[in-house]
């Protein structure tokens, strides 16, 4: 059970290393909300569920609402972050910022 | 607080019907309420059950209109549908990441993405199954929702032509499945 | 066990950094904005690994769960902020 | 002027910096409050208040005028805002929409008024449409919220809430309604008037258990006294009175940051905000 838990939170953690690595070298503002807004809501998925099964080990009906209460944090994330991230793309078009192409490097 | 519930009466007509259609979207409120509360409760107390009961009435009767603001027949088939919806939904974003992934510690990052605009038409009509939709899409990752209107028309920020193409292909159709719409 | 969680959680404060670096530096507000998003939904699983080491972890899912709500209400109120008033620039992008 | 605040603020701030110095060092363990204070709190609330959450059991019952207090700031809060902020006056220029073609009509003259009703509305200068997919989802999520807060406020005896967090996160889902719709749409569900009415019956509701307690032979906020009113285990009448006090903050608190949020973000002209 504990390399279950283990392999969840490892794979967590490599999630949300991916979206902070992402955050540091995406080149523009656009690019960068993809690893922010994704890799860490799966990062969360993940990790959760590693620390509810862990929750669960003694198992009894009280351990099993506070799982359930662990992933109503799940589920409340996976509403709410792709909204935050659409309105902060929605923000910066309305502001005007262009994003990045590749054409407009080469020229 | 009052006035709000008198106006949307009003506006509907003041049948026996519309009463009808704003009780069971409040009494479907009151039991989604009342579930939540003993979740985050996990106490049977009671006095704490009571004052659940007190809770969920007052959320239900005053914001009744916010979670089912139109009551149809078909909530319940749809409920089941999007549940299982979600098991595949979960799935596409398991896959994306990987790929995310492999952009994010690639070295030569810039060559590989090329971030672009897409736009596209769908023939989606109801707000919720547009915002599954668009949600959907910016959860998986590779594509972000910048606009999503009424009209159901879509611009999606795409940060590869490989993220793009899959767009919007077998996600409108299972959307629109859930939610019995043409596509 | 707890000496994994904790080294779980010293790795995503490490990783807290990284983003701190784009709320610091971030070139325009919104990559501010990105930055702590990223920090914040870090926080709702540091809260929880907390909580399994000091084995309350039914307070601590309670603190998660409101940070939670209290990190989307900010992001939103902030972005909503510049839909209204245009106080973005335009900047160059970093190459 | 400025400058004379200037200099008060700087007095005063240089008078609380001199009194920290007089302060036990921070964790002292021969510091009075750890001595005989603590160790009290630590080894007999639980047997005197029978609520499992010490922090509640020191906030709202050994330390209830501290928390009474607290909450009338927190009320007067509010009504600075509100005084300061709120703008009765006539807008000189108004901006009209039609709703079902959506051509925004400006109307100069300060004595025309158009009726708002079906077919105009008003609206700002700077006008944004709310989006589809935040109006959306923040209408599924703010039930779920509020009913939180108020689980967080019932469940101040076992949880680290309580009356102040529960509050805050009922506001937040309240403010939530405003970002996501506009203003109006808030005010025309909460009336301002609601607002105030329940910001001062929070702190009623405090007042007055503490007060009841008197008539019935006990002191000011002394629990015990409550028990003929009660009915129920008499053992547990502390918490049953914490329960009430927690109720009357957390109604307080929410009324409060409504108030402080519809004056500051529209300053005090209640338009579109923001």
């Amino acid at each position: 059970m504990d390399i279950i838990v283990i392999l969840f939170l490892v794979i967590g953690l490599f999630f949300f290393l991916g979206g902070a690595v992402g955050i540091i070298r995406m080149p523009d503002f656009y690019t960068r909300l993809h690893p922010a807004g994704k890799l860490d809501t799966l990062g969360i998925f993940a990790m959760v569920t590693g620390l509810s099964l862990y929750n669960l080990q003694h198992f009894s009906f009280e351990a099993l609402l506070l799982s359930a209460k662990m992933f109503l944090i799940v589920f409340f994330v996976f509403l709410s972050s792709p909204t935050a991230t659409h309105s902060i793309v929605d923000a910066g078009m309305r502001a005007g910022l262009r994003h990045w192409t590749k054409k407009k490097r080469r020229g | 607080m009052t006035d709000s519930n008198n106006n949307v009466a009003k506006k509907v007509g003041d049948t026996r019907a519309a009463f009808f259609k704003s009780f069971f979207s409040f009494l479907i409120t009151f039991v989604f309420m009342f579930l939540s509360w003993i979740v985050l409760s996990g106490k049977f107390d009671p006095l704490l059950l009571w004052l659940g009961g007190i809770s969920s009435f007052f959320v239900a009767y005053y914001f009744y209109d916010l979670l089912f603001p139109a009551m149809e027949p078909g909530y319940g088939k749809v409920f089941f549908r999007f549940i299982s919806y979600v098991p595949w939904l979960i799935w596409e974003i398991i896959k994306a990441n990987f790929h995310l992934l492999y952009l994010a510690f690639h070295p030569q990052m810039k060559d590989l993405i090329d971030p672009h605009i897409i736009t596209f038409k769908t023939n989606l009509k109801s707000d919720i199954a547009i915002t599954t939709l668009a949600n959907s899409i910016t959860l998986t990752p590779g594509t972000i929702t910048v606009t999503a209107d009424s009209d159901g028309v879509f611009r999606v920020h795409a940060i590869d032509r490989e993220s793009a193409d899959a767009l919007p292909g077998t996600m409108l159709k299972k959307v629109a499945k859930v939610f019995g719409e043409k596509i | 066990m707890s000496t994994f969680f904790l080294s779980i959680a010293l790795g995503l404060l490490f990783l807290m950094l990284f983003s701190m670096y784009r709320a610091l530096f971030g070139p325009t507000v919104l990559d501010r904005l990105i930055g702590v998003n990223a920090i914040g939904s870090k926080t709702v699983i540091l809260l929880l690994l907390i909580g399994f080491l000091y084995e309350r972890v039914d307070m601590f899912v309670d603190i998660a769960l409101a940070y939670a709500f209290l990190n989307f209400v900010a992001v939103l109120a902030a972005s909503r902020y510049f839909h209204k008033r245009k106080g973005l620039y335009e900047e160059s992008f970093m190459d | 002027m400025k400058f004379i605040g200037f200099v008060i603020v700087c007095l005063t701030g240089a008078l609380l910096l001199y009194g920290t110095g007089e302060f036990p060092d921070w964790g002292d363990p021969a510091s009075p409050a750890s001595i005989h204070l603590s160790n009290h709190y630590i080894e007999k609330a639980l047997e005197e208040t029978q609520v499992p959450n010490l922090v509640t059991a020191v906030l709202a019952d050994y330390r209830g005028f501290d928390t009474m207090f607290e909450t009338a700031v927190v009320f007067c809060a509010g009504l600075a805002c509100f005084l300061l902020l709120r703008d009765f006056s006539r807008k000189k220029e108004r901006f009209y929409r039609h709703t079902a073609t959506g051509v925004i009509l400006h109307v100069k003259d300060s004595k025309k008024v158009l009726k708002t009703g079906k077919e105009f509305e008003h609206m700002d200068k700077d006008w944004v449409p709310s989006d589809l997919i935040i109006k959306t989802i923040c209408r599924i999520l703010i039930p779920f919220i509020q009913i939180y807060a108020l689980y967080v406020v019932a469940h101040g005896d076992f949880s680290p809430g309580g009356g102040f967090q529960g509050g805050v996160i009922f506001g937040s889902s309240l403010i939530l309604l405003a970002i996501s719709y506009d203003l109006k749409t808030l005010l025309s569900r909460v009336k301002e008037k609601v607002l105030g009415i329940f910001a001062a019956l929070g702190v009623l509701i405090y007042v007055g258990i503490g007060a009841i307690c008197m008539p019935m032979g006990g002191n000011f906020l002394d629990y015990v006294k409550l028990v003929p009113l009660v009915p129920g285990d008499p053992h547990h009448i502390r918490a049953l009175g914490m329960l009430g006090v927690e109720i009357g903050v957390g109604i307080a608190v929410t009324a409060a940051m409504a108030v402080i949020y519809i004056n500051i973000v529209s300053e005090g002209r209640h338009d579109e905000g923001l």
